[in-house]
């Protein structure tokens, strides 16, 4: 068991929490110490995941899923502890990681009690990382809900503003949408293999087996979906967004938006569309129609939000909308796409909260209208914070670009009336993304200093511009070399795409 | 019989020592009686019966039944630990021995419950099981929610104990002349459906529902949780609910059987719904901590009557487990509020604001009690609930489905509040009102103890294996 | 005319009823208790009147009987000591004196 | 020609923008300005080889049987959409590509050298180079794209670092407003380039610019007739690649963001806003002209935009202040020349074989005439604002006596652009207004107007600067010529706009690569001249010396003149749509409904249940007796309720 | 048979007006001593029944043990004039309609009970007499002290523990620290 990789990724946050625990509240250097050493191993366990798996893959290794393993948990209902990623898994632990390690940084003066802090923020990761190394749908929700309850203390304790409204809002409607993915994930259950045949949590297996009946299928698909869904940020469930992210801490702001949300768009087509692809092309259209108004609306939100963390989670409402969109577009360039904007949303949202966590913990103000000229004060912050601008808003060379046109090129297959339209709307977005984005820039960074007492204020220390460097990087690597990745993508969607026309 | 032998053998030591021992020296007793109990637990566990069914058939002990006593016994012992301190406090250690005798004969009782396939020896088991409860409830006398408690707990249980035996004797009219389950079984019939049987069953219902805090026959729970000393309250919640859900599912599978899904599958549809509701929507406004478990445990009730809804092995398995894991929950919670209670009387919510400055580890036990509660994983709660629910949908009946939706759906609500205890202690700003202090040795090992379930009854499927496999070696279902 | 078991169901559902009815409106707990006795006893007369009736051949109605008298006896002693005591605590037996804790 | 040296053309400036703007801080304006000067400098010697390699070697990779070849040195993947449609990065030499690398680093260089005098005493010299580099990169990978996609990556950086240029004086408001204005409006433009894209490679499977030109025919039949709307997906397709360009170039409508970029610091207007950027729009269409020529509608649609176009601008600029505003119309109005040029070309032409592509050349020679002399004007009015400190020509007048080279290379400027022979605008004018005419006379008769007025503006600003009247504050404040940095490029400019017009545009750049003897057609020349000198001789008349004249005007049109000082209130029409249909409508809208209706739903769950438990709390109403009631009620009524749902 | 009829009907006129007094009257003492006729009436139909054991602890339980039991805590507890307060009008009604429609469904649900339908259901009183064996104190004691199917030896054990309970049970509650 211990000689598989991926164990290690739930293995190595436990310890730290194990860590984390022996050490003294008052003793931030061992905390720090801690959280560096795990966080750098987990970043590195990831990079040498991917390197391996490229190697495995360029060596002609053709199976859906690598390095899988499976242990028997409970007998009686065939849940397995079993384990397994394909390219898109590794692609979302390498995300993961980046933004643990960025995260840990970010949060290197965190008060108070810094212990209890990053006790649950290594929970959070320990779900994140067992929800995209799980093959099995039981553990595979476990640690889904495992990396969402942190959030609550988090936020709750460690929050700003009206945290325990924000905290409580955005807890249950996650799990309500949890309680209905629950209910989805029973039903294949129950359905995963033809009569007879022994019932199954593998996910492979139950694709293989392909048994779900169709008269189930929609409502499975229904409840799976809207149950990611909420976690995607899909309209009308996206409300917990704002204030959840208004209020979080700068490093679970990152995490959240950054990986969290990404565990909802990493279901619905792990789950909701590779397990029950006929109701996903009959229904698809429904979720098209929420997703699309979600990319337009939360675009148009933005527009006139004065928080900066509201501007923020507007945009991930939107971006995040685009990757649900692009996966019901159900054909492999657009949702590649959707994964390469999963990577770059991850990576830029996390860059934008930490920047404004950053600017936040200066001038003690996150409302726009109160600050201005930044850029002449903190200069670092100011070019690191249009950087994550412009990748929002789909600037080439950037990582957002590359996903938004995967996207649109994807989405443009399919050449009836009703996809077209919604593509079109969905392209206005990223007009509507310039707006507010520019806006922000423009009143936040430019212009006049608005505040002479921000005239004190200094530029980013060392472990906050290690922090943002770490995210741009990976934000700039992905926009210049995107083919890797894009490759290693489609290809994971094989299967998928097998399934779903399979099952026209 | 070994079992209930063991415990009368315990009970019989207890009164003994208590009886000849000067009202200054039962220092003793705790200690006596919690290890006593639990090597009669571990024996119970591990010593086979040597026969399965006595009497006729009129008791019947086998490996699903020691199970289901195990889960009792682990039960009662952490109530015994966590009581230590509140019976050793002047105005009740005079009653120190009486406190274990009645404890003692409830859980004689309650095994009586569970292994009896006769309805006499069942309403006697249940009446042992009730009745000494009333004489606990009652046992702070020097505070009038006790006494309160005590009526309102004795009263709807002599009532509830009417209504059954009234139930009873329609189901008697059915019966072709004998009370054992396996003859009612095979004489009740789908077929035969009548308005008498109709209300036979609800009856029967009504009267276990009663111990289990069905809605609506819970509405005694919350004023008598309240009122009870808190280590009564504890036993209440878990050990008597556990036996009462037992009993439940061995009646209505075993018995009622036949008629399941004619008639009281749907009583049971609509009285699960009606708890899981009921009970959330009062638990979220309490302010009392003994309150507000009342109300959870009732909406818990209604989670743990999912297993009876599923009606096979499997749903019993997994009841059996989710007792357990209510079990080391709940009596986590209790501990916790129970030693607050003991040093500072304070049993608010309010009270508990910020607790994690002045007693961190006490905070962090009821937060994973809370989790555990609410069903968050990784802890034990999330894989009870689960388990339950997989073994409901099995059926792949629409209609179960659609009540899993509505028990999930409740969830949120529980663990709004839940959560609310946990804002409570950590998200609030107030100033803390309870002081830093040092929990006894007792207390800190039934606190251990609920922990390590929490944390590891879910992780380690050993233990819902072990349910698994003596339910599947007990032939509990079939119509013998 | 012929007494079947109808006959005797009669009285015993009316007791039971009578019983329901004292019990939800005496004020006095002791009758209360009064009326419960009367529900506990139709309860018993049933057993007897089935087991006569549907099966006079066997006597596990009448033994449950036997046990149900006994029983109720030990709830009516349990009862009656609470209510002493609450008596001796607050110096009344009504019920609606024992309604502090609600909601 | 090996790979090297093209891919040094593009690596250079990015390394520079690299360099300078990560490691600029630390470096002094000197280095900095030398390096980045340098650094223009060797691009622009790589760029002239590569022009005049390919020009002039004869290789036979670009030149078959006197037919100019395309040649792509390079083109790598980048991004594999699907199995066919991929994107790469590459590097296609061709007439206009080539020309374009001329003009592009020519320009460049000369901004370069322009401002290390011009910015020498602004904060952030370092930036502004760097930022000089990063414009320079991608305009360089625009103007080389093989194929459509990387012409729009291009595309999109050369508008984020415009929007870097016209916000480089980020702590004025103006700036920053009119950056972020410029940028959306390119945005909203590069949509429908975006939506052109999708929609045109649906059909071709490629993005390939050589695959789409050599056979044009063959993507009209790739799309199968397919029609939308009552256009052919072609035309919707054309058209809206084409309204990136109307956004890049800033033809009507969306062309209110050029004026304003006039914001930025003036060399930069002379590169980006002038010369090289704002005519991509033009590019573009001839890039895909072939494409174009085979759908005849959206050929019109660009004739009518430009006509429109040219003659609002043209109108316009005559009633400016602002010396670089007047100059931003002149280039909306001339960019419009182009368009019209193009437009009016096509296969078949009435004139014969030599008239079918004549446009095309035309408008590329004017292209590249029109670069030098607008790049020469805008850095002439940098010269005249750096002595000056003012934009607007109120504060100027009768500075030639001051700064005599700045007069006379402005004024070499003005008969460029004027279309006086022999001046190199003349030429290219000459050959467009010849295509127009040879189309339809409509076109040319309107363009010819246009040209006139041209030439009147042109010549009212020179007048109002150079001569009217001295402003009085010349006595505090002397103004004088600029340092040598600056008139250097003024000169060599200069140089260039009178005798560029004699270079055989034709034998170089042409559409199908087959080159073209350019002669005059006398009768188009003639008109031309006489309008454009009738138009000077009211210039002169109203603007030389301080009289009434241009008062009695006003006074006596105020309705048209007030619409034209504001610019036909395009800009406040743009104004109510954004801030108050979209966000004073849309999005308050929408904002309020989330929070208002979405999320007080999501809050009214809550609300609800926190109402029903508050309501039923009357059941736990603390009476023994009524629990009892309530459990006897639910017993009975479970049985009933079952009764009666099984009877 | 005649007598039979004659004893059942005051019988069960005793125990249906008894029953209503008991739990109507205002004096408590009064209740009690209704009860004890209901208790007695009860006991004069199982020895109707032919089950004069079960009659006879009924008594001796009932009316000898219980009810003594009942005096003893209303005199302990109440002034033995004493009437009941009157009770909230509301309740009232609610008790009244809960035990009229109470009284209803479980007399329809008896009148409709399908053992009504077969030999046995129908029989009368005297063909019940007689179809079975009479109930010895032979065979109740041997019942009692068996532990084969229908003996009840365990029942009987169990009960004297469920009794030694409530006798801690009351004694700790009623005792007076």
């Amino acid at each position: 068991m211990f000689g598989n990789i991926l164990i290690w990724f739930v293995i190595i946050p436990v310890l730290m929490m194990a860590g984390l625990g022996v050490c003294r509240n008052s003793s931030m250097a061992a905390i720090r110490a801690v959280m560096v050493i795990g966080s750098t191993i987990l970043l590195a366990l990831a990079i040498w995941l991917c390197v391996d798996f490229l190697a495995l893959r360029g060596a002609g290794v053709d199976d859906e899923m690598l390095f899988t393993g499976s242990w028997m948990w409970y007998a009686p209902l065939n849940i397995h502890l079993a384990v397994g990623v394909d390219g898109i898994s590794v692609l979302m632990l390498l995300l993961s990681a980046v933004i643990v390690f960025a995260g840990t940084f970010a949060s290197w003066k965190i008060n108070p009690l810094p212990k209890n802090f990053f006790l649950w923020f290594a929970l959070l990761s320990t779900g994140v990382f067992g929800f995209f190394i799980s093959i099995d749908m039981f553990t595979m929700f476990m640690f889904y809900e495992v990396a969402l309850i942190p959030m609550y203390l988090l936020i709750g304790v460690w929050g700003t503003g009206r945290k325990e409204y924000s905290a409580m809002k955005l807890t249950l409607m996650l799990m309500g949408g949890s309680a209905f993915l629950m209910l989805g994930l029973l039903g294949i259950y129950w359905h995963s293999a033809p009569a007879g045949g022994e019932l199954t949590w593998n996910i492979l297996e139950i694709a293989r087996n392909n048994a779900v009946d169709p008269s189930w299928q929609n409502l499975l698909f229904c409840f799976t979906f809207v149950g990611f869904g909420v976690l995607g940020a899909m309209f009308p469930f996206h409300t917990w967004s704002p204030d959840g992210h208004a209020c979080a801490p700068t490093a679970v702001s990152m995490l959240h938006a950054g990986v969290l949300m990404k565990l909802g768009g990493y279901g619905c087509f792990r789950i909701a569309i590779y397990l029950l692809p006929a109701a996903a092309n009959e229904l698809a259209w429904i979720f098209i129609i929420l997703t699309g108004i979600s990319v337009v609306y939360g675009a148009f939100s933005a527009c006139v939000q004065t928080d900066l963390k509201y501007i923020n989670a507007y945009s991930s409402v939107s971006h995040c909308g685009m990757v649900l969109f692009a996966l019901l577009m159900l054909n492999q360039t657009a949702m590649t796409g959707a994964i390469l904007q999963m990577l770059s949303h991850g990576l830029m949202t996390a860059l934008f909260f930490a920047l404004i966590g950053m600017i936040y913990g200066r001038t003690h103000t996150r409302d726009i209208r109160e600050m201005g000229g930044l850029m002449q004060i903190m200069p670092y912050l100011g070019v690191c914070y249009m950087i994550a601008g412009f990748a929002s808003l789909g600037l080439p060379g950037l990582s957002g670009f590359v996903a938004e046109m995967t996207i649109f090129f994807g989405a443009w297959e399919d050449a009836d009336m009703f996809h077209r339209a919604f593509v079109v709307a969905a392209t206005c977005s990223i007009v509507i993304t310039a707006v507010y984005i520019l806006r922000v820039v423009g009143k936040l960074l430019l212009g006049k200093v608005h505040d002479e007492h921000h005239l004190q204020l200094t530029d980013a220390t060392w472990f906050e511009r290690f922090s943002t460097v770490t995210l741009i990087v990976c934000i700039a690597g992905i926009g210049f070399f995107p083919n890797w990745i894009n490759e290693t993508i489609q290809h994971s969607f094989l299967p998928i795409i097998h399934a779903l026309q399979n099952a026209i | 019989m070994l079992p209930e032998l063991i415990i009368l053998g315990i009970f019989l030591i207890v009164f003994l020592c208590d009886t000849f021992t000067p009202d200054n020296g039962k220092k003793f007793l705790t200690p006596l009686t919690s290890v006593l109990f639990l090597l009669a637990t571990v024996a119970i566990w591990i010593v086979p019966s040597c026969q399965e069914s006595v009497f006729g058939g009129m008791y019947v002990d086998n490996a699903a039944c020691k199970a289901m006593k195990c889960v009792l016994n682990v039960g009662a012992f952490i109530c015994f630990l966590e009581a230590s301190k509140w019976i050793s406090t002047k105005e009740v250690v005079i009653r120190k021995g009486e406190f274990f005798e009645l404890i003692l004969i409830t859980l004689f009782g309650m095994y009586l419950m569970i292994s009896a396939r006769h309805f006499l020896l069942f309403i006697i088991g249940l009446e042992s099981a009730s009745l000494p409860i009333a004489a606990l409830v009652a046992f702070n006398k020097h505070k009038y929610e006790s006494h309160e408690a005590a009526i309102k707990y004795i009263m709807t249980a002599v009532f509830s104990s009417a209504i059954l035996l009234t139930g009873l004797s329609f189901v008697y009219a059915f019966s072709g002349g004998s009370l054992y389950f396996s003859d009612i079984a095979a004489q009740i019939s789908a077929g035969e459906m009548s308005g008498l049987l109709l209300f036979a069953l609800a009856f029967v219902l009504a009267g276990i529902g009663f111990k289990l805090s069905l809605v609506p026959f819970h509405l005694w729970t919350a004023d008598v949780y309240q009122g009870a000393p808190t280590a009564v309250t504890a036993y209440l919640s878990v050990v008597s609910k556990g036996a009462a859900a037992f009993a439940f599912f061995i009646i209505f599978v075993q018995v009622f059987g036949q008629v399941y899904s004619a008639a009281w599958e749907w009583m049971l549809y609509a009285v699960i719904i009606a708890t899981i509701t009921i009970g959330n929507l009062f638990a979220m406004r309490q302010k009392n901590m003994k309150r507000f478990m009342a109300f959870s445990s009732v909406s818990q009730a209604g989670y743990v009557m999912l297993g009876a809804m599923a009606a096979d092995e499997l749903g019993l398995a997994s009841m059996m487990f989710y007792i357990l894991v209510y079990v080391v929950s709940n009596l986590g919670a209790f501990a916790v509020i129970s030693t607050i209670e003991d040093r500072t009387g304070y049993v608010g919510m309010d009270d508990y604001n910020g607790l994690h400055k002045t007693n961190p580890y006490l905070a962090v036990a009821m937060t994973l009690a809370m989790f555990s509660l609410a069903g968050i994983p990784p802890f034990a709660g999330f894989f009870s609930k689960i388990l339950i629910f997989t073994s409901v949908t099995g059926t792949n009946s629409m209609a179960l489905y659609m009540l899993v939706l509505i028990a999930l759906i409740n969830t949120i609500i529980s663990l709004y509040y839940y959560l609310l205890v946990v804002k409570a202690m950590w998200i609030s700003s107030d100033a803390p009102k309870i002081e830093s202090f040092k929990a006894g040795c007792t207390e800190k090992t039934a606190l251990w103890i609920c922990v390590l379930g929490i944390v590891f009854l879910g992780l380690v499927s050993y233990v819902y294996q072990y349910f698994v496999s003596s339910v599947g070696a007990s032939a509990l279902l079939s119509l013998n | 005319m012929n007494l079947d078991i109808l006959w005797y169901l009669v009285p015993s559902v009316i007791m039971f009823c009578c019983g329901v009815y004292g019990f939800v409106t005496r004020k006095n707990m002791i009758a209360m208790l009064v009326s419960l006795e009367l529900m506990l006893n139709s309860a018993d007369l049933n057993f007897a009147i089935f087991n006569r009736f549907l099966f006079p051949d066997k006597m596990e109605g009448m033994v449950f009987t036997l046990f149900a008298i006994a029983i109720a006896a030990a709830e009516t002693a349990v009862a009656i000591a609470i209510i002493i005591n609450i008596y001796r605590s607050i110096g009344s037996t009504e019920i609606v004196e024992t309604n502090k804790m609600k909601h | 020609m090996g790979i090297t040296l093209p891919i040094l053309i593009l690596a250079m400036p990015f390394f520079m923008f690299l360099l300078l703007g990560l490691g600029g801080v630390k470096m002094s304006r000197k280095v900095a300005g030398v390096l980045g000067i340098l650094g223009m400098g060797t691009t622009m010697t790589l760029a002239y080889i590569v022009a005049f390699t390919y020009f002039f070697s004869g290789d036979a990779a670009f030149i078959i049987d006197g037919v100019r070849q395309q040649f792509q040195v390079f083109d790598v993947t980048w991004l594999a959409f699907t199995e066919r449609l991929v994107v790469k990065i590459g590097f296609l030499l061709d007439p206009i590509s080539a020309m374009m690398l001329v003009v592009i680093t020519t320009i460049s260089f000369m901004v370069h050298l322009y401002s290390w005098g011009y910015m020498e005493s602004e904060r952030g010299f370092q930036r502004y180079y760097a930022f000089l580099n990063l414009f320079s990169f991608s305009m360089l990978g625009l103007v080389v794209a093989t194929n459509i996609f990387q012409m729009y990556i291009f595309w999109e950086l050369v508008g984020v670092s415009s929007f870097l240029l016209i916000g480089f004086f980020y702590r004025l408001p103006s700036a920053v407003s009119a950056s972020k204005k410029a940028f959306i409006v390119t945005r909203f433009a590069d949509l429908g380039f975006l939506l052109g894209i999708l929609t045109l490679t649906f059909f071709t499977d490629t993005f390939n610019f050589v695959d789409m030109t050599s056979n044009p025919m063959n993507v009209l039949a790739q799309t199968g007739g397919a029609t939308f709307m009552g256009a052919s997906v072609l035309t919707w397709a054309m058209v809206l690649i084409f309204t990136g360009g109307m956004g890049k170039s800033a033809m009507l409508p969306l062309h209110i963001w050029l004026p304003d970029a006039m914001e930025g610091p003036t060399p930069v207007s002379a590169l980006i806003h002038a010369a090289t950027m704002v005519v991509a729009g033009v590019y573009l269409v001839a890039r895909m002209f072939p494409v174009y020529c085979v759908v005849e509608a959206s050929m019109t649609f660009i004739t009518v935009v430009g006509a429109i176009t040219a003659f609002y601008a043209a109108v316009v600029a005559c009633t400016q202040i602002d010396i670089k505003r007047v100059l931003a119309f002149s280039t909306i109005s001339q960019i419009a020349f182009m368009m019209v040029s193009l437009g009016v070309a096509r296969d078949g032409m009435p004139g014969g074989e030599h008239y079918s592509g004549l446009g095309y050349m035309a408008g590329m020679f004017h292209l590249f005439t029109h670069a030098m002399f607008k790049a020469l004007l805008f850095l002439g009015a940098g010269a005249l604002i750096h002595a000056v400190h003012s934009n607007d020509y109120t504060k100027m007048g009768g500075l030639r006596k001051y700064m005599p080279i700045t007069h006379w290379t402005f004024l070499i400027g003005c008969l460029a652009i004027a279309g006086i022979p022999p001046f190199s605008g003349f030429f290219s004018k000459d050959e467009m207004l010849a295509a127009m005419f040879n189309n339809n006379w409509i076109w040319g008769a309107w363009m010819t107007m246009v040209a006139g007025l041209t030439a009147f503006y042109m010549f009212r600003l020179y007048f109002l600067i150079f001569w009217w009247e001295e402003n009085p504050n010349y006595k505090h404040h002397r103004p004088h010529d600029a340092p040598w940095q600056m008139s250097l490029p003024l000169i060599i400019l200069a140089a260039v706009s009178v005798v560029a017009g004699f270079i055989p545009f034709g034998e170089l750049v042409t559409w199908n690569g087959v080159s073209y003897h350019i002669h005059l057609e006398a009768p188009v020349a003639v008109t031309s001249i006489i309008v454009a000198l009738c138009a000077i001789a009211l210039a002169a008349k109203m603007y030389m010396r301080k009289n009434t004249l241009p008062e009695k005007f006003r006074k006596a049109m105020p309705g048209l003149w007030t619409a034209a000082h504001h610019r036909f209130y395009w800009d406040e029409l743009y104004i109510f749509i954004t801030h108050k249909i979209i966000f004073g409508i849309i999005c308050s809208a929408i904002a309020w409904f989330d929070r208002h209706v979405i999320d007080a739903t999501m809050d009214g769950f809550a609300k609800v249940t926190q109402k029903v438990s508050f309501a039923i709390r009357g059941l736990q109403g603390g009476n023994v007796q009524a629990y009892v009631l309530w459990y006897f009620f639910g017993a009975v009524a479970l049985a009933l309720i079952t009764w009666i749902c099984l009877l | 048979m005649v007598g039979n009829i004659i004893l059942y009907f005051v019988v069960a006129l005793v125990i249906t007006v008894f029953s209503v007094m008991a739990v109507t009257t205002k004096k408590i003492l009064r209740a009690a001593t209704y009860l004890l006729f209901v208790l007695l009436g009860a006991a004069v139909f199982y020895f109707q029944l032919g089950y004069e054991f079960l009659g006879a602890i009924q008594v001796a339980v009932y009316a000898g043990g219980i009810m003594v039991l009942f005096v003893f805590a209303i005199l302990l507890t109440n002034k033995p004039n004493e009437n009941e307060n009157p009770l909230r009008s509301h309740r009232q009604v609610v008790g009244v309609i809960a035990s009229v429609i109470g009284c209803g469904l479980l007399l329809w649900a008896l009148f409709t009970m399908p053992m009504l339908a077969t030999a046995e259901g129908t029989r009368s009183l005297s063909d019940a007499l007689t179809s079975g064996p009479d109930i010895t104190m032979k065979m109740i004691g041997e019942a009692f002290t068996g532990t084969e199917k229908y003996q009840y030896l365990l029942p009987f054990e169990a009960v004297s523990v469920l009794l030694l309970a409530c006798i801690i049970g009351g004694v700790t509650v009623a005792r007076k620290r």
